[in-house]
């Protein structure tokens, strides 16, 4: 699968105008460079070799663990990596157990309360939550936040002097927020539906037969019922959250994997897109196998491997 | 004289059971598992068993709905040309599907939603050769006559209806192609009792009327005995008795069908019976127990019953012909 | 003990089948009940008056959106102005108007031609089984482990910014989840008996399929249409802002929002982003309501 | 009979409106025609759209070269005039269903509306015009010469361009113009020859009319069009105080003064910062924060990119005939890291630079004009005979095969690189160099902390020789023209920077702790038109 | 009517309405009867006929678009009579007697047990609330009910997920979750319709067993008259939501009064009657509950339909035990008898 894909990207890749090198001259620039000295850096790059003869270079060193490097600053790209990977990760997660919490709680209540004014109202909230354009909520976050009450600061992620913990929270407040937001809405809806489908099941009316209190029912019956569907579904909307990600670190000057690769996109930075690709790849394949462990925890019916 | 119209020959369906991560094939539910079965023309055969027991698969393997993974279907026509089914191309098939028709048990999925009765059941009809529209609509209009249901209702749909009627068109679209056979499929479980009664009717008066042949197949034993002519009892996915319907309640030889038997609450307060009441469960279809697959709920089994798969035997009682498989028999066998 | 309101809602409803003055119009259960969902026939109206409006948007406006009047830049909303002016004098209502005619068309477009291709695969492919649907799968698993806005940067990047090249990517990353969910509608609907009963006549395949099934599996691809109708304008807004979206000559939604980035326009000239801010966040919404109201009455195991 | 009348159309043309050149098309496109291009000139309301858009930034071009001495007093007039515009295009028989197709490589808002406005323009006078944002190879897609320099076709596929360019010498403006070195103009031996005459000399006033020359030669030709001359802001917190340090081309190096800025609470706050790797300073000359403050020049400027002085060099002396430029290094100059700076490490920069391939193109010239430069870069010798030096003296002396007007402002920009740390480095692939994570200097600042992608930290270096600053610089990743800057600068983030883009300037002026100076650059924004036939 | 303290439970003139899609149905329309202790009754109907729904009224566990209009619902626990359908609906009062006095098995055991709780978490719910036995002490209660229930290996099974059980020992579990408490009535709703009939007859075996060790009160709600037959003391006739005749078993399955009774019987094959038994269809089918026949809600289909069939009958007492709602009872009785 990941081999299939990887070249399906490199050949994408060969497909687009331009190359790294061509790449590395400012356009202002560009008419002052000779082709000899374009052809001397191709060839200095391995940019001149076929391209079936540059993928099975890459994947073989690819295959071994070495990732290669960066075209435009030959930076080895495990070390980009291992800077970026990180910041988007805590990016993501923070948003993630936000967005589930809130999502969950409010979808079950919602649920509990279907019909009522506080479900109305949450139901629109939520839809009004996956309506805006996520740069847009998170520019006039900024506005707002940052800039006319200068609560926040308005991005980045490490500053000088900021070491602990505790410093590093103020910036990744609005980024997180602002991704949880958008993602609370969907994960709402989803609990929401779930809840009402397992309230719907004849074992709740078992468990309300046995005389206990409503909000046992409800949650140890219910809710614990419908966080399998929930699970699953947000692990499936996980390439959303990465996605996600991208703009809003292109928003917050969060120097996150997903700035980086449209930064790598635009270069044509062969190495540094196909390792990213095939991070978020592995990342989504990852994810849905941390979901299959999940239900399996979650759901006695997958755990023990029958049906 | 009694003429086949199908002959079972060691059908077997066996299904893969898929699991882990690369829906490896892990073993195999044995749905089937060697039946061998006639079926005379003009006859309605009772298949009676518990679910699970392959009954149902066992019906759609005759019509290809399933494909059997081993043994023969031969289909005997009027003129006594044999012609094995299994082996067919698909298109191949096509002039046997016109004698073979199949009603289904479940009357909210037997009928396409999305579709007026005429426009569910005219496909079929245009595909036999019948390509006016007029006389498409006249076969219909007819049939539903014929069930007791008024003509208009083919330009219906079928959320209009009540589970009766849908049934009786379920009958109809059976019908539309003047079958020689109709496997009913459960055709009545699901109906509420007061209209049971009116389908078991109207298929006993159209069996008359149009000379069809029934497999009949069900779980409720006096239904089929009340139905059939014969009654095949199948546990596990193989025939265990049969024998003419009088027989299996008055001269039962296998202990389970007699457990069956008793097992059914009868709404005559004169005609209570002591149960026998088997242990246990059906065992599952993946791995059916070695020897008699009845042994271990068997109330008799003995030593013989755990090690060594019992045949299907003839026997006679009451000068008819009964089959059976179980080694406790003691009726002299029939060559 | 007080009455509760769902109490008094009883006694009215009682108090009407007593004495039959239940309404009997006789309309579908399903527009029935989406008619009661008071958010999607308010998602449907709106939706239907920005689309008109966008449609007859030169009715609408006197102005032509591509119409540079520098000396009149930047002006607030006024009489003649209802949304005020961008930075080049062109009138903002006008290219919302104009705007919403290519968002729409790209949104509801792409949706619908994702939606095609994923359910033309997808039938067959769920009904038929075989190595047509583990290929189909294989292929739309490969779309569908990447995240999507991924996916889009990464084909933009290869194939240029064009207004067509955007919708063949959209189409491209779209399909896979209609494919899946027609084949999973179709997989389930393959075990129904009027299925099987078509199967029994030995119909073709291609009938069986897309005549006689595919009108069942309909409303939850509606529902998914509408769904990714709203994803896609999102999306073509989230591009532009990458400067990857539409090419800046043409006037969609997500270009004329995208001034919103400059945060001196964010802050001192509301009127060239919020009007349009709103409309797109409303229009997505509405689809949204639409969708959900759809989800809500095609789905049988909900009463409401 | 058509033909004929196309003649005589022509020859009339050219006796009314246009005195020298030919009004008519050389080739197949009608762009060729110059009645076409002064046209679109003239269809263009700069004087409105710099009042508007540009809010009185910018200044109005009317040739390629900036406003100063250089400057022609004779000058074609081609300010807005609609009426003349679509006389001309009349004339040319322009034909109204062409649709223009213009290219720009500026992902910024202005830009867009500045091509919204020349849009419209064009609209008006009839000529139906569409633009585009390059993406991808933007290089190729726009530079990319005919393999014929005079009939063409293009190797290129645009009819118009918009772009810029900057130039620190004069004669970068013309040089592309040579024939077979320009993607959108064909050869000429006319053009040719004036280009050679002004190269030919390093005094400014035997060059002169030869610049006035080659000036208005081009604009009779119109083979650009010139539209504005780009100012250049820089910008400053109330934090910062220059103490009478200079303002100037801030995308280079001149002599700013740092050592001596106040900087209240003792951190400049900065953007140009790293984000993956620090780019060599030989490429984009000042653009960068650490090319200012890390490295050390032989030579320094003033605002207006003169040489006036030395820096790192005791003394230097450039011969009569200006073929030889011998410079003293200071004593105890020191890097970073301790090591002194030797004229071995000026030595092996300049033969460096000759081989590696990202290079502005004034270092480009220079060391390619150093005696012996051809035979290293083809590999045929290990040396550069024209660069003689003695590591004990402290003297380098670089001898050259021809004059290179630009020779001292050079190495006002050329950063020295410490030899023992990256004399190893292929040269192709300079920039590939785990050096440039954290690169080493002489300097007035060394680099202390680099988070990349977050920030990096400057602190003072006590062996700068100019003096030592009091304070530290923190730069953050973001660059000229990007959303962030205002962003960074409303929250407080931003003491220091430079911009070239009006939008910005509105916005910090409005800021009540930030203040904007105009600088003029000689930076030069026009439309490029592509006179070879279409591919 | 016998002495009143052998009556575990009586209904009167109850009347349960459904409210969804806007409209109202009539599902239970004023129905009576008593449940007498240690003994079983047997509520018979089609589908549709509001059996379910009588159920469901009892346990207060009907869904929220629904509400008990009328009547009383009186349960005597411990000498004291307690008005059921006056309890708030998800109340104290109420829960106390859910599950520990009055408890409920229903139709489909695959649906009915919480898939992801171990089958002993499940049925200890029921202990914790409804008794004061230490935990040790529920789980040990909890491995005797499955052992009474007849569920091998009981010290493992108790710690297995429904999913492991099969369709009948799920259906155990579920008798034994209702029994934990010993409650005075068990309602059965269909317990056996999704199983097979050997499994039924295992379930009936152990239902019968519990109520005679126990003197538990059942209502089996069922749509099988040859369940009712076996397992009836008393019987109840339930059509379009009104009982049309109740009595013993003896009285209603040897006597049938009412002309739907009698019809329901007819309807049906009877195994051993062989090949030649005439089986008569009721003709027609159950009319729209939104779309009711006015006055007797059989007359349409009956073929004993006179005028007089538009007005309800009234309930007529034929002899202690044995009531009907019918006009023409007298005749049909007299032509039958």
């Amino acid at each position: 699968m990941l081999l299939v894909i990887s070249f399906l990207v490199y050949s994408g890749l060969e497909l687009s105008p331009g190359d790294a090198v061509s790449h590395m001259i400012s356009p202002e620039l560009a008419s002052t460079i000779t082709a000899e000295q374009l052809d001397a850096m191709r060839e200095a790059y391995g940019l001149n070799q076929s391209f079936l003869t540059r993928y099975w270079i890459w994947l073989t060193s690819m295959v071994q663990g070495d990732m290669g490097y960066s075209m435009a600053g030959g930076v080895a790209i495990s070390e980009i990596m291992v800077k970026t990977v990180p910041a988007t990760l805590e990016l993501s997660m923070v948003a993630l157990f936000f967005s589930t919490i809130l999502g969950c709680s409010l979808g079950v209540i919602s649920a509990l309360k279907r019909g009522s004014g506080t479900d109305n109202s949450l139901t629109v909230a939520g839809m009004a939550g996956v309506s805006i354009p996520e740069f847009f909520f998170g520019l006039v976050a900024i506005l707002l936040f940052a800039i006319e009450l200068k609560w926040l600061p308005v991005g980045g992620r490490l500053l000088p002097h900021y070491e602990t913990l505790w410093d590093r929270i103020p910036n990744i407040v609005l980024p997180s927020l602002v991704l949880a937001l958008m993602m609370t809405a969907g994960a709402m809806r989803y609990a929401r539906s779930s809840m009402l489908d397992v309230l719907a099941r004849e074992f709740i009316t078992t468990a309300r037969s046995k005389g206990m209190p409503e909000w046992r029912v409800n949650i140890l019956h219910g809710f614990r019922v419908a966080l399998t569907p929930v699970v699953v579904l947000i692990g499936f909307r996980l390439p959303l959250l990465i996605g996600g990600s991208t703009i809003i670190e292109q928003v917050y000057q969060w120097p996150g994997i997903g700035s980086m690769f449209i930064r790598s996109v635009r270069a044509s930075d062969y190495p540094l897109v196909m390792t990213i690709s095939l991070m978020y790849v592995f990342v989504v394949l990852t994810a849905s196998l941390i979901i299959d462990v999940l239900t399996a925890l979650i759901d006695p019916r997958v755990r023990l491997g029958k049906e | 004289m009694k003429k086949e119209i199908l002959k079972l020959r060691g059908v077997k369906v066996h299904f893969p059971v898929q699991a882990g991560v690369f829906n490896r094939v892990v073993g195999h539910v044995l749905a089937v598992d060697g039946v061998d079965l006639d079926i005379f023309r003009g006859e309605v055969l009772g298949l009676a068993g518990e679910s699970g027991c392959g009954k149902t698969t066992l019906g759609k393997a005759i019509l290809r709905l399933v494909e059997p993974t081993d043994g023969e279907v031969k289909y005997i026509s009027l003129d006594d040309n044999e012609t094995e089914l299994t082996s067919l191309e698909k298109k191949d098939m096509d002039p046997f599907r016109k004698k073979l028709q199949i009603v289904f048990q479940d009357p909210h999925s037997s009928l396409n939603p999305s579709f007026t009765i005429f426009g569910s059941l005219q496909d079929p009809l245009k595909k036999f050769g019948i390509k006016s529209k007029e006389e498409r609509r006249k076969i219909i209009g007819d049939l539903l006559e014929a069930v007791n249901m008024r003509r208009e209702y083919m330009d219906r749909y079928p959320h209009e209806f009540s589970g009766g009627q849908r049934q009786r068109i379920g009958i109809v679209r059976a019908l539309c192609l003047e079958p020689e056979l109709i496997v009913c499929d459960e055709a009545v479980s699901a109906l509420d009792v007061s209209i049971q009664a009116q389908v078991l009717k109207l298929l006993m008066q159209l069996k008359k009327e149009k000379n069809l042949t029934y497999l009949f197949i069900t779980h409720d034993l006096s239904v089929t005995e009340y139905l059939c002519d014969r009654i095949a009892v199948m546990y596990l996915g193989r025939i265990v008795e049969l024998c003419d319907s009088e027989d299996l309640y008055n001269n039962t030889l296998h202990p389970y069908s007699e457990a069956l038997i008793s097992a059914i609450p009868v709404a005559d307060l004169d005609k209570q019976t002591k149960r026998i009441v088997l242990e246990g469960d059906v065992p599952s279809p993946v791995n059916p127990p070695k020897g008699c697959p009845f042994h271990p709920r068997c109330p008799k089994a003995t030593d013989i019953c755990k090690t060594e798969v019992p045949t299907l035997k003839k026997y006679s009682t009451n000068g008819n012909e009964h089959y059976a498989s179980c080694h406790l028999i003691d009726l002299p066998e029939i060559s | 003990m007080a009455k509760s309101s769902l109490d008094k809602k009883f006694d009215q409803i009682r108090k009407r089948e007593e004495e039959k003055t239940f309404s009997t119009k006789k309309r579908s259960r399903i527009v029935n009940k989406f008619l009661n969902n008071r958010l999607a026939v308010l998602g449907l109206i709106i939706f239907t008056i920005i689309i008109l409006a966008s449609i007859f948007a030169p009715l609408l406006s006197p102005y032509d959106p591509m119409r540079v009047d520098l000396r009149s830049m930047r002006q607030p909303p006024s009489f003649d102005h209802w949304f005020g002016t961008d930075s080049t004098g062109r009138d903002v209502f006008t290219r919302v108007l104009f705007g919403g005619r290519v968002s729409i068309f790209i949104g509801l477009g792409s949706a619908i031609l994702s939606a095609v291709v994923g359910i033309a695969v997808g039938c067959y492919a769920g009904y038929k089984g075989g190595w047509i649907d583990v290929i189909a799968l294989r292929i739309s698993e490969i779309f569908m482990s990447f995240p999507q806005i991924i996916l889009v940067l990464l084909l933009v990047s290869i194939t240029g910014q064009s207004l067509f090249n955007l919708m063949a990517i959209f189409i491209l990353t779209g399909w896979g989840g209609m494919y899946r969910l027609a084949r999973a509608r179709m997989l389930s609907l393959r075990e129904e008996e009027y299925v099987q009963a078509l199967r029994s006549f030995g119909l073709s395949t291609f009938t069986i399929c897309y005549k006689h099934m595919l009108p069942n599996a309909l409303s939850p691809i509606m529902v998914n249409i509408t769904l990714s109708t709203a994803m896609f304008i999102l999306t073509e807004a989230g591009l532009s802002f990458l400067g990857l979206g539409v090419p800046l000559n043409i006037p969609t939604w997500g270009n004329i929002l995208n001034v919103a980035q400059d945060i001196l326009i964010l802050q001192n000239y509301w009127w060239m982003w919020g009007p349009v801010g709103i409309v797109i966040s409303v229009f997505v919404l509405c689809v949204n309501f639409i969708g959900d109201g759809l989800r809500d009455s095609t789905d049988p195991s909900q009463q409401g | 009979m058509k033909k004929l009348y196309v003649v005589i159309v022509a020859v009339l043309a050219h006796l009314m409106f246009i005195s020298s050149a030919s009004a008519q098309p050389t080739n197949s496109n009608q762009l060729s025609d110059p009645r076409v291009r002064q046209a679109l000139c003239m269809a263009i309301d700069m004087k409105t759209i710099g009042e508007t858009l540009f809010e009185d930034q910018i200044i109005m071009a009317d040739s390629l070269l900036p406003n100063g001495p250089m400057k022609s007093p004779n000058l074609p007039d081609y300010s807005y005039n609609p009426e003349k515009a679509r006389q001309l295009l009349a004339e040319a028989n322009w034909d109204s269903n062409r649709e223009l197709d213009m290219v720009f490589y500026y992902g910024d808002q202005l830009t867009a509306d500045f091509m919204a406005a020349i849009q419209a323009y064009f609209a008006d006078v009839g000529v139906k015009m569409t633009y585009r944002l390059l993406q991808g190879d933007v290089g190729a897609q726009l530079n990319s010469v005919p393999d014929d320099g005079v009939n063409g076709p293009a190797a290129v596929d645009y009819d118009l361009g918009y772009g810029a360019r900057a130039a620190i010498a004069m004669q970068e403006y013309y040089n592309t113009f040579k024939t077979g070195l320009n993607p959108q103009t064909p050869g000429d031996p006319k053009m040719d020859a004036l280009i050679e005459k002004i190269n030919s000399s390093a005094d400014p006033e035997v060059l002169k009319p030869a610049f006035f020359e080659i000036q208005e030669y081009q604009m009779e030709k119109v083979n650009i069009c010139p539209l504005y001359y780009q100012k250049l802001f820089i910008y400053e917190s109330n934090k910062v105080d220059r103490n009478g340090g200079a303002y100037g081309n801030a995308q280079y190096n001149y002599n700013w003064g740092i050592t001596d800025w106040n900087v209240s609470g003792g951190t400049l706050q900065t953007n140009t910062g790293p984000v993956e790797f620090f780019e060599q300073p030989w490429y984009n000359l000042g653009l960068w924060i650490h090319n200012k403050v890390v490295f050390d020049r032989l030579l320094v400027a003033d605002g207006a990119l003169q040489p006036v002085g030395c820096s790192a060099c005791e003394s230097y002396e450039l011969a009569a005939d200006g073929l030889s430029l011998t410079f003293k290094l200071k004593d105890g100059l020191t890097f970073h890291d301790g090591n002194d700076v030797t004229v071995e490490d000026v030595a092996w920069s300049i033969r460096t630079a000759m081989k590696a391939p990202q290079m502005h193109a004034l270092i480009g010239n220079t060391v390619g004009s150093i005696k012996g430069a051809d035979a290293f870069k083809d590999g045929s010798t290990d040396d550069v005979a024209g660069i003689k030096y003695n590591i004990a003296d402290r003297v380098i002396t670089l001898e050259l095969t021809k004059i290179d007007p630009n020779i001292l402002t050079t190495f006002t920009q050329f950063a020295i690189l410490p030899k023992h740390l990256l004399g190893d480095v292929d040269p192709l692939k300079f920039q590939q160099s785990d050096f440039w994570q954290k690169p080493i200097g002489s300097g007035a600042f060394k680099i202390t902390e680099v988070k990349m992608n977050d920030f990096a930290k400057f602190e003072p270096f006590d062996g700068y020789h100019g003096g030592k600053a009091g304070f530290d610089i923190i730069a953050y990743p973001s660059y000229d023209g990007d959303g962030n800057l205002i962003k960074n600068a409303a929250a407080g983030k931003m003491d220091y920077g430079f911009t070239k883009n009006v939008a910005d300037v509105a916005a910090l002026d409005a800021m009540d702790n930030m203040g904007t100076k105009a600088v003029d650059i000689p930076y030069t924004r026009m439309m490029w038109i592509m006179q070879y036939p279409k591919p | 009517m016998e002495d009143k303290n052998n009556i575990a439970l009586s209904v009167r003139d109850l009347k349960t309405f459904f409210y969804t899609n806007n409209r109202c149905n009539k599902a239970v329309n004023g129905v009576s009867f008593d449940v007498e202790k240690g003994k079983t009754l047997c509520i018979v109907g089609e589908s549709g006929c509001g059996k379910s729904v009588t159920a469901a009224t009892i346990m207060q566990l009907l869904p929220t678009l629904s509400r008990i209009e009328e009547g009383e619902i009186k349960f005597q626990k411990d000498d004291k009579i307690i008005n059921i359908e006056k309890l708030e609906k998800n109340g104290k009062e109420m829960r106390e007697i859910r599950g520990s006095d009055i408890a409920m098995i229903f139709q489909d055991p695959m649906t009915a047990l919480n898939p992801v709780y171990t089958v002993g978490f499940q049925i200890s719910e029921n202990l914790k609330y409804h008794t004061n036995l230490n935990k040790k002490e529920i789980r040990e209660k909890c491995i005797s009910l499955l052992n009474d229930m007849g569920i091998p290996l009981p010290e493992k099974r108790v710690d297995e997920y429904p999913h492991s059980y099969s369709g009948g020992m799920r259906q155990r579990a579920m008798i034994a979750m209702a029994m934990a408490c010993n409650p005075k009535i068990l309602i059965a709703d269909e317990p056996t319709t999704a199983l097979d009939v050997t499994i039924q007859a295992q379930i009936f075996e152990l239902m019968d067993k519990l109520k005679k060790e126990n003197d538990t009160a059942i209502i089996l709600i069922t749509h099988d008259m040859g369940v009712v037959a076996e397992l009836a003391d008393n019987v109840a006739v339930m059509y379009m939501g009104n009982i049309v005749e109740a009595g013993t078993a003896d009285d209603v399955l040897r006597r049938p009064t009412h002309p739907y009774t009698k019809a329901l019987l007819e309807s049906v094959p009877v195994l051993g009657r062989g090949k030649n038994q005439d089986i008569n269809p009721i003709k027609g089918s159950t009319p729209d509950p939104y779309n009711r026949p006015i006055g007797c809600q059989f007359a349409p289909r009956c073929n004993w339909q006179t005028e007089s069939c538009d007005v309800m009958p009234e309930i007529t007492q034929i002899n202690e035990t044995h009531q009907v709602r019918c006009h023409k009872y007298e005749q049909f009785f007299e032509k039958y008898k």
